[in-house]
């Protein structure tokens, strides 16, 4: 449940654990209380009712990404 | 055909790549595809509310072959959420100098004999919230009022509102109560599964739940009733891969707990998030739920510790403490073990519908037999 | 000691009223009507007039592409425009609330009097009322117009086989006023679509278009105005989904918080049926004017009442009419 | 749980806003051109029409003789009726705030409805907006008029010995509201006058009366009307004291707080200047509807721009342009 | 002619009988007949505003004889207020959660920056009153907020204060707080004729101050200016019938006190109300007058056991203290003796009027400069 | 100065120390804290911003009516 929409880093400042992030081209400011590991400019992370509340592993999104585009070429392959 | 470059990491492809209609398009090709094989068909429940909604969007149960059945649970924590607590909200609101303030369209919800929208219309001081954290600020404006933070959702929601307590003691704001009505996912899918009647053969775990609990969670769902799980993304890629998984799962006769959602979700999830909230809050004995009845440990409360935050308890004199049954007619309890439709329920669109809603299927549009009301006759009607 | 802020006495009928009046609306809307000073205009015409009436409030007053003022005066005439009447003459009602800084009421009456310019439109008659501080959120604005027909389309007219166009991308102006909500703090938004409707649609008569039906899609969204439409006139509407055009930034606010672009509102964006052998001219001029102005659907014998969506892999589901208030989703 | 008061999602433009005006303002306010369901009303005109607009915020909503849909209605009709135009159709613009008893709302929605009866007038097309609580008082009504003149009055037409006549006792409807303000608690205060004027000037018309100009002596009261009059017109305007008809009551109320009942609003009675040949029939006539109605003064050449009262013992004094704010005096 | 009946007590007779047109013309008629044994002109002040505005409203000074000449004296207590207590009752009104509570129009007249209408338009919390018992309502209606009450006026008007401080220290309402600013008719009479360059022949006494102090307080300056006072009432017959007594008081050479308004004023005057005054108000050591400048004794504050009430001593901090000298072009000082007119001021109708008063005569309708502006050249104009 | 108008009290209570009063045929309620003599329904009292500030004197009041109708009657003797 619970909206949550992936954004990018675009300001951080961790003393007063404030991030501004950048959804589809707009920005807003976030709380980046929940967040344990380390943020820097550039990160993406998933952001709910004004909260970032996980990163998102790039490395994952990309492998599945991957993944959707060689099932589709497999498929195109096979209506060739 | 000549081999493609890499795929690089951008918000775009994070958005477009799990809504991109080819590979929806694939996708369901190949769940059909696979379906075939299966002897029966098969009943998935989406746990959560978000997924409803994403299925219902994408027009998902259209498009794919009629072995894949789908399930509304009960995760939406609007539709959950007892009569008797809404009235809670609204007997707060219409305390003089008391501000209540709660998320979103939760202030559209029908309480016993109204919504919080409604009381705002007659006069109470009502706040719907985008972010949690506003509620320092509302209290730190208001010195003279007390404000009440009526705190909903699953597991997703809680870490915030643990923030948010943490925040108003270091703040000594001594104007800020919660009112605590957060409900866990876990002890619900124990509800519909318990007594062993519920036909259902998979299920789509929550996405965003699970970021902060980490799919650990329901390990013991899936053991214990040897149903598989996946948890899966919001987006309509995700929940189709996810059902792709199942399905795969189902043939293999594997029950398994998989996580589709690896972007976001871990095993562990947000350890720092889990440990806020325990600091703060501590399972209920028992909650109730619209639809599903009491159901032990399912909800969280403030600690012990810190009652004087607590609405329920420094309100206690002025909140009714009835509980409120389900309406005689109503078979959310039912639907919600896949051993019922909407279409069953004889006051179905006669007498509920999303407008007046009697269950708490019909309260929001994740609820099924709201979703059914409203999508559910497409196929029918289209057909002509 | 001349005041910087409206007070009640501005409202009283007296000297401080009859001064505000000339030095601040006689003066920007300056118009050989407006000079004769009767409490009545005076007007003339001959055959169909057509004449409606909106009252305007947003909050903020000012935002990216508009301000209360511009949107008092586009809100109304295209109202008459989306009727197939010229904007011609114009009532404006004021009600402002005591302590209104002048400068921000003049702020709002110098951009209607330069949206009039671009509708060549007078006002001709107005009235101004002053109530207490906290009885009104700053300025409200009722206007109200008329003018002479110069096409009549309607809703009844539309059958099935009518193609469906928009005018340019939707949503802009919910989402805009969404990001400057209190709590929201947006920025990179999108721009309101704050515009007026008639010099397009006088362009589309002047080539030959006839439209069929007409309706600027402001509150409800395009939602609203298929919905009622298909709902009027007990035919289906078919859109395809892939060809609604949305910018990323409306979509982006509307990811954060749940909401649905059809059913944000416009403020200067119609949804305009043609007969089909005009469609493609018809739309090539709208595109001329926004590039990002598509087509959208068509009427259908089909699912009479409802407005159906058909992804690109063919599923089908209803465009829902809005709910009365936008709040974000919590699911 | 059918909604017994206003919410913001009746403004929305979906589908609480569409059962709010069907429910309500199609029932009441029914006729041929509304049931269109255009969102501009199409009308017919040829010649000359007046035109004019007044936006209604009246405390308390319900008073002694009238509420605000009563006034609503009357205070357009009755600047038609002043331009000498006949009252045929309205536009009417709401914004209500939230919160708002539905049963109050179809009150004063009752209440235009009977007033629209008396002018045989419609309302053609409308606009409802809803505001957060706090950011209206209750209900703001503004209505548009316009219809064709059959006569043209204009105070450009005033000149010297032209005669004065006021249609009855004045300054009852700003007694009537101030004894309801909070504070003043007051009992046995007049009611207000609040009234359509076009069943007056209709039959003035009829009788052959020729009005030079007419004014309702709304805000700023008798007070303002003549000395605007003498203003605009650079004429004198001399005003017999002992001839000006005031009721006790109304008296009463200014007695005890200072006011002047010149400069006391009135919802229903107007000033009216004719040639001194009609002077006598006119006032018999106004005198046959309100036996209060009385020859006030006349204009005069001299004392440019100003208004003259004259005591019995013959003491002269200027009639003073109303300050803005009713404040009861101190000294 | 027959002999009438007698006349009957009735509200009508009370009203009509002071106010009967034939009265006032045959009083006229008589004034202006002993007038023309008075060998040069008598010029009259009237005290009061009140006075000043049945003058003028009646259009006395054109219908009596040229013998008769009105001096417009300082008994208005808007007029007088000087404009560092305006300032004050706006800072006042200005603080956060303070609610400022005056009479009437008051909140017109400008202090040195604004009016508390411009104020109110700007964001203040500011109530125009017409019954001082209404901030007792008001304190108890907004616990969370202090309430001042910016009392003003002559004699009249501080009895009503003393009521309300009397129920407020009753009713323990510890929000409420007064702002007195209540002056004192004899001194500025003292402050007009001290000197002894005033032109004025006569006096016109105060109707509703003399009602609560009685006649006796003006004995003093009767004797020592020798100069007569007739206390009146304030409909035009009373005006008129105390002029014919003025008249024939100069006629004879006597310089007396004497009652016109014997309906309501005694020598005593309402004993009650001044010992209500007493117990909570008592004379300051001086107090400044908007066209006289300081003046000894010539208004209260709240006695020193009520400080806890006094606003000028609770918001001591935030109050200008700053006196604000009057504009130096300014006659209104000349004026108010019989000295000038306002025609002799180089800025009358130019720079100040009745919408930017520069000095205290044209600050209410009650004025000198305010009503000559206004009224004053009429005899002119209508005689064209 | 201050406005005052003559009113006749219609109702009294003495233990509220209010009554009601009749002007012109508007009545409203006025505090009578500030008279000591004892008030009934049917004198007329003078009134300043909601309090009763004197009893008026009928005697005198109508004496001094009586004297006007005769310098009229007087005057008008004069004239004819
Ligand atoms: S239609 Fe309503 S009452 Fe029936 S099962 Fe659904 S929610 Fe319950
Ligand atoms: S005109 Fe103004 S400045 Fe001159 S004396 Fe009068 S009040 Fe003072
Ligand atoms: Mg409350
Ligand atoms: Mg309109
Ligand atoms: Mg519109
Ligand atoms: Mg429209
Ligand atoms: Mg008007
Ligand atoms: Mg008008
Ligand atoms: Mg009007
Ligand atoms: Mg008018
Ligand atoms: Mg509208
Ligand atoms: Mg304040």
């Amino acid at each position: 449940m619970c909206l949550s929409i992936p954004s990018k880093i675009v300001e951080f400042n961790p003393e007063t654990s404030k991030a501004t992030v950048d959804t589809m081209g707009v920005q807003r400011e976030v709380s980046t209380h929940l967040i344990a590991e380390p943020l820097q400019v550039g990160d993406y992370v998933l952001i709910h009712v004004g909260f970032a509340m996980s990163k998102i592993d790039e490395d994952s999104a990309l492998e599945s990404l991957e993944l959707y585009r060689e099932m589709i070429e497999k498929s195109e392959a096979l209506h060739d | 055909m000549t081999e493609s470059k890499p795929i690089e990491m951008s918000l775009d492809a994070l958005y477009s790549g799990f809504r991109d209609p080819s590979t929806i398009a694939s996708m369901i090709a190949k769940i059909n595809q696979k379906a075939e094989q299966l002897t029966q068909p098969m009943r998935v429940m989406e746990v959560c509310g978000g997924h409803t909604h994403s299925i219902m969007k994408y027009g998902l149960p259209q498009a794919l072959s009629n072995k894949i059945q789908f399930v509304h649970g009960p995760g939406c924590p609007v539709c959950v959420m007892p009569k008797e607590r809404i009235d809670h909200a609204i007997a707060l609101a219409q305390q003089e100098n008391v501000i209540l303030a709660t998320l979103g369209d939760m202030i559209r919800v029908p309480g016993s004999r109204m919504s919080l929208a409604q009381a705002r219309a007659q006069g109470a001081e009502v706040h719907a919230l985008y972010d949690p954290m506003h509620v320092i600020e509302l209290a730190r404006d208001n010195p003279h009022k007390r404000v009440v933070y009526f705190a909903i959702g699953f597991e997703t929601t809680t870490p915030m509102t643990a923030v948010v307590i943490e925040q108003a003691i270091a703040l000594k704001l001594d104007n800020l109560l919660f009112h605590v009505n957060h409900v866990l996912v876990p002890p619900a899918m124990d509800a519909v599964m318990a007594d062993g009647q519920a036909n259902i053969n998979a299920f789509i775990g929550p996405s965003h739940v699970s970021v902060v609990t980490g799919a650990k969670i329901y390990r013991p769902a899936v053991e214990q009733y040897k149903t598989p799980l996946v948890v899966a993304g919001f987006e309509p890629v995700d929940v189709l891969e996810s059902l792709l998984m199942l399905v795969e799962q189902q043939l293999d006769g594997r029950a398994e707990l998989e996580i589709q959602y690896r972007r976001a979700v871990t095993n562990e999830g947000n350890t720092r998030a889990q440990e806020l909230i325990d600091t703060y809050l501590e399972p209920r004995s028992e909650f109730r739920w619209r639809g599903l009845g009491d159901i032990p440990h399912s909800a969280l409360k403030l600690r012990a510790e810190w009652q004087h935050l607590d609405a329920e308890n420094v309100f206690a004199e002025v909140l009714p403490q009835t509980p409120i049954d389900d309406h005689k007619a109503c078979l959310c309890g039912k639907i919600l073990k896949g051993l019922a439709g909407p279409k069953d329920c004889k006051v179905f669109g006669r007498g509920c519908d999303p407008q007046r809603p009697m269950g708490s299927c019909m309260v929001s549009s994740e609820g099924a037999c709201n979703a059914y009301y409203r999508y559910g006759r497409i196929s029918e009607e289209i057909a002509q | 000691m001349k005041p910087k802020h409206i007070q009640l006495s501005h409202g009283g009928g007296g000297d401080e009223t009859n001064q505000l009046i000339r030095d601040l609306f006689f003066r920007h809307f300056n118009n050989d009507i407006l000079a004769q000073e009767e409490d009545a205009a005076r007007l003339s015409f001959n055959g169909d007039v057509a004449f409606t009436t909106d009252s305007f409030t947003v909050t903020p007053m000012f935002f990216n592409g508009g301000d209360l003022g511009k949107i008092a005066i586009a809100g109304t005439t295209n109202d008459l425009a989306m009727a197939g009447a010229k904007p011609e003459y114009l009532s404006c009602g004021f009600i402002i609330e005591e302590g209104l800084p002048i400068e921000t009421l003049e702020k709002v009456v110098a951009s209607m009097a330069a949206e009039l310019q671009t509708n060549q439109a007078k006002i001709v008659c107005g009235d101004t009322k002053v109530v207490p501080k906290g009885a009104a959120d700053g300025l409200f604005i009722n206007t109200t117009g008329v003018g002479h027909c110069h096409s009549k389309p309607s809703w009844k007219e539309l059958e099935a086989g009518d193609v469906l166009l928009i005018s340019r991308d939707y949503g802009r102006h919910g989402a805009c006023l969404l990001a400057e909500r209190e709590g929201f703090d947006l920025s990179g938004a999108p721009d309101s679509d704050c515009a007026s409707l008639w010099p397009t649609v006088e362009k589309l008569l002047a080539a030959g278009i006839q439209p069929v039906a007409m309706r600027d899609a402001t509150r409800g969204g395009v939602a609203a105005v298929l919905n009622e439409w298909a709902h009027a006139r007990q035919l289906g509407i078919s859109v395809d989904e892939s060809q609604l055009p949305v910018a990323p930034e409306t979509q982006g606010v509307c990811e954060l918080f749940g909401f649905e672009p059809l059913e944000l509102a416009n403020e200067g964006t119609f949804v305009l049926a043609v007969k089909p052998a005009q469609a493609e001219q018809a739309l090539a001029l709208l595109q001329s004017i926004q590039p990002s102005a598509a087509r959208v659907g068509e009427l259908v014998e089909a699912h009479a009442g409802k407005v159906v969506l058909t992804t690109p892999w063919n599923s089908k589901r209803y465009m829902e009419m809005p709910k009365g208030e936008l709040l974000p989703r919590i699911c």
